[in-house]
């Protein structure tokens, strides 16, 4: 690279080496120039049809929360009476708890090692805090604004929405935050309610809809994926048919919403990866692939 | 450049002081420039692109060109000072937002930036580092006020996740005007080019040097009872610590007798004690903290085998540092670094820890077993690698070219902003371009380059530094007094 | 003897140079820029009025104009009082000390005055002055403790933002009745980095 | 080097004669001190240098010759100058001359053992005030531990040393040209010492004037202060009995005592009516104030919406706690009146005690405000029946760590930095549930707060008013300054020259006022605030308790 005459450049090969002195100049540029250049090598191949399975999940949630904001504005109304729904939750619990044990034959319980006694405990904890509070929740936003409260609850149901744990590994998800936002709104929600009872019997479904039946949609879509299509959709299409005695409108559009997730997306998807360019090289940072944290336990 | 024409009442006395006008000086001598060095990053900040810009600039100033460094104010160090041989640091009072680097508006440095050029008449901005916002800046107002640009990029980057493809495109921005570009690597100038969206014509290799002399080996001081591997780096992800906690227990189970030096400092220092703590390595782990520059080598030299964990790299000083104490190189197989030593000298790994330990195996073997060259051996090798004199050398030569480049006009650089960073990126910065250039036509308007006073040049053809001040300079060292208002 | 010289301050303004020899040991130099001028003054006195008749004119509280005509009275007050300077001296008298007059416009006269036995040099320094790096004269005074160290930098000739006329190169005169010597700052140690 | 020679102006008009004075061969200069006229008989003023010398330790000795041609120039004159140079042998020997028209002057001086007889040296001539330079000290006093020490070989550097040689050799002036001594002198007080007796009384009884005067200052304040209680009081009591006497026969159930505040402050609504003493006339004020205030806030105050529950059961704590706290001060009312009129004599002690007691009142009186806002910062255990809830201090800390389980996070105190964590699922249902709680009820508790951290912060900046008064009082220099008012030359900073002629004038320049002040400002024993504004911020942000004039290790118990 330095002024060394050379006599036979011809028969000197670039070596793309920097601790010997070669006879080219500094800005040189070998056929051999990016030939470690290699792309797209981690691109994935999608099925459409796996796509959309997958894509359920989201439709699900999306289900969960219409199906809350339904069963509220029929509180709200007057025209579902607590009782009832304080019925219809607890024989549901029950069912989907037997279920939940009965899918994998008890073997998510003794992986976890919980005992019945502790889930017999949370119930109660849950039970006796609701009812305990509920006095004071209903006295709570008394001097809130309803507007407040509905812009509240609706940035906290998207909020619970975009950190909802769909499976994807990013940075973002957080299914602590998605479930507490979900609470939190739906505290909110319950506090507009006419009695403290209504109120009660609002969080107490709002648990169960945003942190028990997630649990045993996970479980299901593991175990019997067959069974989870169904149960999703006849969720869907019982959200559907709640929101249609509420508002035509809505109905025809949260349709249109959950087909363009569960159809129109994954046709994208697929389309767009053709597009994909993705660069690798050696310049990229090297990833550890092991797991490092034996070494600490 | 600004251009003077009254000369002042009664001639100049003294040569030292006398106006210099770009036109007499590019006429008097060709191959000296005027240089300024422009980066976020210089001492007492410590790291490879600090001592680049030393050391290449005492090169440069030794070969006969005026440098001067522009570098931003750590802490009470601020204002002017001049470092060996004269060369002349400017640390500027800006604000540093994050890791050491300055914030841009890309508008707020334009006046000092302008007054230092003018000042001291340079004809070559030489940024550093492509983290430093400085650098950017420099580079963004040269171009503006139409002097020759050379940039040196330090770091790799990929390409996957979007905070470096937004970075990318910052890059081709500033780079998509700039004269010329130096890598320190191959792999360094490969990945520019895919970055920027350069032509590789215009992007040189240049490697990093060691100051060989620093680096010697000395055997008396490691014990040969036991193998010691040093490890030199901060202690941060990118380094790979977390690789080092994982080969740590693995190789002290297996070999009584080995011993662990680290030197550095970084977040992730708590997992390498957490491991200690956890198998008892108390007595054979030493963390030895930060360490000054000039305490690496004592601590290199305590050692059979350097072990460097990076994960990414374009140019890993360390190793060489390392070979020329006459320590055996156990490295990653990432960026650079199969480029910078010979294969008989390191040897590489993949980045898992099951592999590097095989590599630490295979070098703790060849030490039993008598097969590794002796440090003196070693150290003579690597010293003929990297020198800075080389390093100087061939960057003069990318000047010589530069500087017979045309500065593209602004027409010109609107168009290439415009056609060559995508039409939203191209036209927004195409419009900050008319901003600065606005901006600076009102700077002209304050204060004329006429009326702006040249600098005294302590380097360079006419510098005063040599001549005047061999006796001072050792008085004031002895005194060691520093200060400026 | 006498004789006076003009020149350039860093912002472009006229500023005169005189020179007075009392005796061989006894010199002066003063260094004088120009007076207020009266179209200035008027400039800006009508734009803070016309500025308050404008505000005036939007709130409609003769309190504005009463405020403005105040405010102009203090400001060119505190202005010619304070921060206007005229002229500044320099009476260097060999082997007793040097004296520096700053007179203001309002005529305050502020003066100091150094003894040679303080004094340990007298230097160039530069400086970031602003978004400016300029040239400045200024004088070292010896630390009373250590005799090596110095205790305080005294800047010579600030006429307010014009610090020293260090017009087209030339050393200023000033310097001749000392030895000119550009003061080049140390590094100091820098972490430990033998350089 | 040039030969510098001080020469005092009062000699300038001298007869002719010798030049008496100090050389210091260091920086070659010549101070001249007085001048001894014709005729003088050498032995003699040998004699008298020699007094001098070992009274004042300087090394006085004849400098040269002066020389006042008041008529034509006598030649011989001249030469006899001359030849007193070899009596008086110097060396340097400085021949000063002044001519008739008092303009022109010429100084030589002449180095007689140099071989080359031309050892002339250039003589800068600068004339001094005698008087002034012997009163007045030079800034910074660096000269001053020696002349104390009395060491007799100034080390003073420079112009100090001027001043020291002026000043140690006052023996010289003590004669003057009514004396009828052997050797006739001519110095500042030549003209008469006398005349000059009674300036220097004065000047020397201007300190202890200034001194007088301050503390006289001081004592007349605090008796004036003294005088105003007693006289108040008085009519206090006259007009007490005067209402007395009016109510008695209107009605004449209400027995005539102090004691019966005590049946009115039973009644719930009303404040008692009766007697108003002047402790208890403000106090009962400021809370009537603050009740105006609580009820203010138990309604919609500023039309903020509050949670009701809460802010009714928050305004009645507090306001069951002024009431409970003007009964108090209605007992103990006699009590303090007394004790407060016992006080107030400490006022005699000075102006700064005064003040003193007066900022411990201020906080005995307004003890109420401060406990509304230690309960309304954090839960204080001060009384059994404690407000409801942790209020702010509590709140925020709470908010805070719910905060973090409602992220996910969690605070690891090992290393003292957020982890993340997973919860369970009834930690995080009741975690944001208590949070809900909490946020809704954040507004009304912060309000509380607010009000009464303000209350506090006026309370505590009158404090710290009468603390900084106390302490400029303390470490105001009065001397000093007095005496840079009435002597300004006393305190010489930096000496000028004025280059009006050839011969240098040499004139004092008085200390600036800030620099008196500094240099002699005493060591104050006012302890500063230890917290900076920011930290203030955000300690009252956090709920955290201020005591801005207390030590931080008071503060641990």
């Amino acid at each position: 690279m330095c002024a060394q005459p050379v006599t036979n450049t011809k028969e000197v090969r670039w070596q793309k080496v920097l601790y010997e002195r070669q006879p080219f100049p500094d800005n040189y540029v070998d056929r051999r120039f990016l030939e470690e250049l290699r792309k797209n090598i981690y691109a994935r191949k999608y099925q459409y049809w796996a796509v959309v399975f997958e894509s359920s999940v989201v439709v699900q949630q999306l289900c969960s929360v219409c199906v809350f904001v339904v069963i509220w504005w029929y509180m709200d109304e007057g025209l579902l009476a607590p009782h009832w729904l304080f019925g219809t939750g607890l024989a549901s619990s029950l069912i989907g708890y037997v279920l939940f044990d009965l899918i994998d034959g008890g073997e998510g319980r003794k992986k976890s090692g919980r005992t019945r006694w502790a889930d017999l405990k949370s119930a109660l904890v849950f039970i006796t805090f609701t009812y305990g509070f509920s006095p004071v929740l209903k006295t709570l936003t008394e001097s809130v604004s309803t507007d407040t409260i509905y812009a509240m609850s609706v940035f906290m149901l998207l909020g619970h929405l975009i950190f909802f744990d769909y499976g994807a590994n990013a940075a973002i998800v957080s299914s602590t935050l998605s479930l507490n936002m979900a609470i939190f709104a739906s505290v909110c929600l319950a506090s507009r309610l006419p009695r403290s009872l209504h109120a009660f019997i609002m969080v107490t479904f709002a648990i169960q809809i945003f942190a028990l039946w997630p649990m045993l949609q996970k479980k299901l879509k593991a175990r019997t994926p067959r069974s989870y299509v169904g149960v999703t959709l006849l969720f869907a299409f019982s959200a559907l048919g709640g929101l249609l005695s509420i508002s035509v409108v809505g109905a025809i559009l949260f349709a249109l919403l959950l087909i363009s997730i569960s159809c129109l997306c994954p046709f994208y998807l697929i389309r767009l990866q053709l597009f994909k360019e993705n660069i690798h090289g050696p310049w990229d940072e090297a990833e550890i692939k092991e797991d490092l944290s034996r070494f600490l336990s | 450049m600004a251009c003077r024409g009254r000369g002042g009442p009664g001639q100049p006395p003294s040569a030292a002081l006398s106006p210099v006008s770009p036109g007499s000086l590019s006429a008097s001598r060709t191959s000296a420039h005027n240089i300024c060095m422009v980066s976020d990053f210089f001492y007492p900040n410590m790291g490879g692109v600090e001592s680049h810009i030393y050391q290449l600039s005492q090169c440069l100033i030794e070969r006969g060109h005026k440098v001067i460094v522009v570098t931003h104010a750590y802490g009470t160090r601020k204002g002017i000072r001049y470092l060996t041989n004269g060369l002349k640091v400017y640390y500027l009072p800006l604000k540093v937002m994050y890791n050491q680097s300055t914030a841009t508006t890309l508008f707020h440095s334009l006046p000092l930036l302008r007054y230092i050029f003018v000042r001291e008449r340079v004809t070559i901005i030489h940024s550093h580092s492509s983290f430093s916002a400085m650098a950017h800046d420099a580079l963004f107002h040269a171009k503006t006020m139409g002097l020759q640009t050379v940039f040196t990029d330090h770091s790799l980057f990929g390409f996957a996740d979007v905070s470096s493809v937004l970075t990318n495109k910052l890059l081709t921005v500033s780079l998509c005007d700039t004269n010329h570009i130096i890598c320190v690597s191959f792999t360094s100038k490969e990945n520019t080019v895919l970055r920027a969206a350069l032509n590789p014509e215009i992007v040189s290799v240049i490697p990093n040097a060691v100051d060989p002399t620093d680096f010697t080996p000395d055997p008396f001081r490691r014990h040969d009872s036991i193998i010691t591997v040093i490890v030199v780096s901060r202690l941060v992800y990118r380094k790979g610590t977390d690789l080092l906690s994982g080969i740590i227990p693995e190789l002290c189970q297996k070999y009584p007798d080995l011993h662990f030096i680290i030197g550095g400092e970084g977040p992730k220092r708590i997992i390498l004690e957490e491991v200690r703590e956890r198998y008892q390595l108390h007595d054979r782990v030493r963390l030895l903290g930060a360490l000054e520059h000039k305490d690496v080598r004592n601590v290199l030299v305590q050692g059979h085998i350097f072990l460097n964990t990076s994960l990414t790299e374009a140019f890993c000083m360390a190793i060489v540092e390392a070979a020329s104490c006459g320590l055996q190189v156990v490295s990653t197989r990432v960026g650079g670094i199969p480029e910078v030593l010979p294969e008989s000298l390191i040897i590489l790994c993949e980045p898992s820890v099951k592999s590097l330990c095989e590599g630490l195996e295979k070098a703790i073997f060849q030490l039993r077993s008598g097969m590794l060259p002796a440090p003196e051996d070693i150290h003579n090798i690597v010293k003929t690698f990297y020198t800075w004199r080389n390093v100087a050398e061939r960057t003069e030569k990318v000047y010589d070219r530069v500087a017979e480049e045309a500065v593209l006009p602004m027409d010109q650089r609107l168009d290439r902003l415009i056609s060559h960073c995508g039409p939203v990126t191209g036209y927004i910065f195409a419009l900050l371009a008319v901003f600065n250039f606005l901006f600076l036509v009102l700077l002209r308007w304050i204060i004329p380059d006429s009326i702006i006073d040249v600098a005294v040049d302590a380097t360079g053809p006419r510098g005063t530094w040599t001549h005047q001040h061999p006796h001072s300079e050792d008085k004031v060292e002895d005194s060691g007094k520093c200060k400026t208002r | 003897m006498e004789d006076e010289q003009s020149f350039s301050d860093i912002c472009g303004g006229r500023l005169a140079l005189q020179r007075r020899y009392y005796s061989p040991s006894c010199r002066e130099f003063c260094l004088s820029c120009p007076r207020l001028s009266l179209r200035s003054l008027t400039a800006v006195t009508c734009s803070v009025w016309l500025a308050a008749y404008g505000l005036f004119t939007l709130c409609e509280n003769s309190m504005v104009l009463s405020a403005a005509i105040f405010i102009t009275l203090v400001g060119l007050l505190g202005y010619l009082h304070f921060v206007k300077i005229d002229q500044e001296t320099l009476l260097i008298i060999d082997s007793l000390g040097i004296q520096m007059t700053s007179s203001y416009a309002s005529g305050k006269e502020s003066t100091t005055f150094i003894e040679m036995s303080k004094v340990k040099d007298i230097v160039i320094n530069e400086a970031i002055y602003m978004q400016k790096v300029i040239y400045y004269l200024c004088i070292l005074l010896k630390d009373p403790v250590e005799p090596q160290g110095v205790s305080q930098v005294v800047p010579v000739f600030q006429v307010s933002t014009e610090p020293l006329p260090f017009p087209q190169c030339n050393p200023p005169p000033v310097l001749s009745a000392f030895p000119p010597r550009l003061f080049f700052s140390r590094g100091g140690n820098l972490c430990g980095q033998s350089m | 080097m040039v030969l510098k020679a001080f020469f005092p102006t009062c000699c300038v008009s001298a007869d002719s004669g010798l030049l008496v004075g100090r050389w210091v061969p260091e920086q070659s200069s010549a101070v001249v001190l007085a001048v001894v006229h014709f005729p003088f008989i050498p032995v003699q003023v040998k004699e008298l240098l020699a007094q001098v010398q070992q009274v004042s330790r300087v090394g006085v000795t004849v400098l040269g010759t002066w020389c006042h041609h008041r008529q034509e120039p006598q030649e011989s004159l001249g030469h006899f100058l001359e030849g007193l140079g070899a009596i008086f042998s110097h060396e340097p020997w400085l021949q000063l001359c002044r001519e008739r028209d008092s303009k022109s002057w010429t100084c030589k001086a002449t180095r007689r053992q140099t071989p080359t007889a031309a050892g002339e040296d250039q003589v800068l001539l600068i004339f001094y005030d005698q008087r002034k330079v012997l009163l007045s000290q030079l800034h910074p006093p660096a000269a001053l531990p020696d002349r104390q020490a009395g060491d007799a070989t100034p080390s003073a550097r420079g112009l100090a040393v001027v001043f020291d040689t002026v000043a140690r050799s006052e023996t010289l002036f003590r004669s003057d040209r009514f004396d009828e001594g052997p050797v006739r002198l001519s110095h500042w007080q030549s003209e008469g010492v006398e005349a000059s007796i009674l300036v220097e009384l004065l000047t020397r009884a201007s300190g202890p004037v200034c001194l007088l005067l301050s503390w006289l200052l001081s004592l007349l304040s605090a008796v004036g202060s003294c005088w105003s209680r007693l006289r108040r009081h008085r009519g206090e009591q006259v007009c007490f009995w005067n209402r007395l006497k009016a109510v008695d026969p209107s009605s004449s159930h209400v027995p005539p005592k102090v004691g019966t505040g005590l049946s009115g402050s039973r009644s719930e609504r009303s404040v008692p009516q009766l007697p108003r003493r002047p402790v208890e006339k403000p106090v009962r004020h400021v809370a009537e104030e603050l009740q105006h205030l609580l009820q203010w806030l138990m309604g919609a105050p500023a039309g903020l919406k509050m949670n009701r529950a809460l802010d009714q059961v928050l305004g009645r704590f507090f306001l069951y706690h002024i009431h409970l706290w003007i009964s108090y001060v209605h007992l103990t009312s006699p009590f303090i009146e007394r004790i407060l009129w016992h006080v107030g004599f400490s006022a005699c002690l000075g102006l700064t005690v005064a003040m003193s007691v007066l900022s411990d009142i201020i906080a005995l009186l307004t003890f109420h405000i401060y406990c509304f806002y230690v309960y309304g910062a954090r839960c204080a255990v001060l009384r059994a029946g404690g407000p409801p809830g942790g209020l702010y201090c509590l709140k925020i800390c709470g908010l805070s760590s719910l905060w973090r389980l409602f992220r996910g996070k969690k605070w690891n105190v090992l290393r003292q930095r957020v982890d993340s964590c997973s919860y369970d699922l009834d930690q995080l249902f009741i975690g944001t549930l208590l949070f809900t709680i909490l946020v809704f009820l954040l507004p009304t508790t912060a309000l509380y707060y607010l009000v009464f951290t303000l209350l506090r912060l006026l309370v505590v900046a009158v404090q710290g008013l009468i603390h900084l008064l106390v302490d400029v009082i303390n470490s105001l220099p009065l001397y000093s300054l007095g005496l840079r008012l009435c002597r300004p030359y006393r305190l010489a900073g930096s000496l000028p020259r004025r280059p009006a002629d050839p011969p240098l004038s040499f004139q004092m320049q008085p200390l600036p006022y800030s620099r008196v002040v500094r240099v002699y400002r005493l060591p104050s024993c006012g302890c500063h605030p230890q917290h900076s504004w920011g930290s203030l911020c955000r300690k009252l942000f956090s709920g955290e308790l201020i005591y801005p004039w207390r030590q931080r290790a008071d503060k641990q118990d």
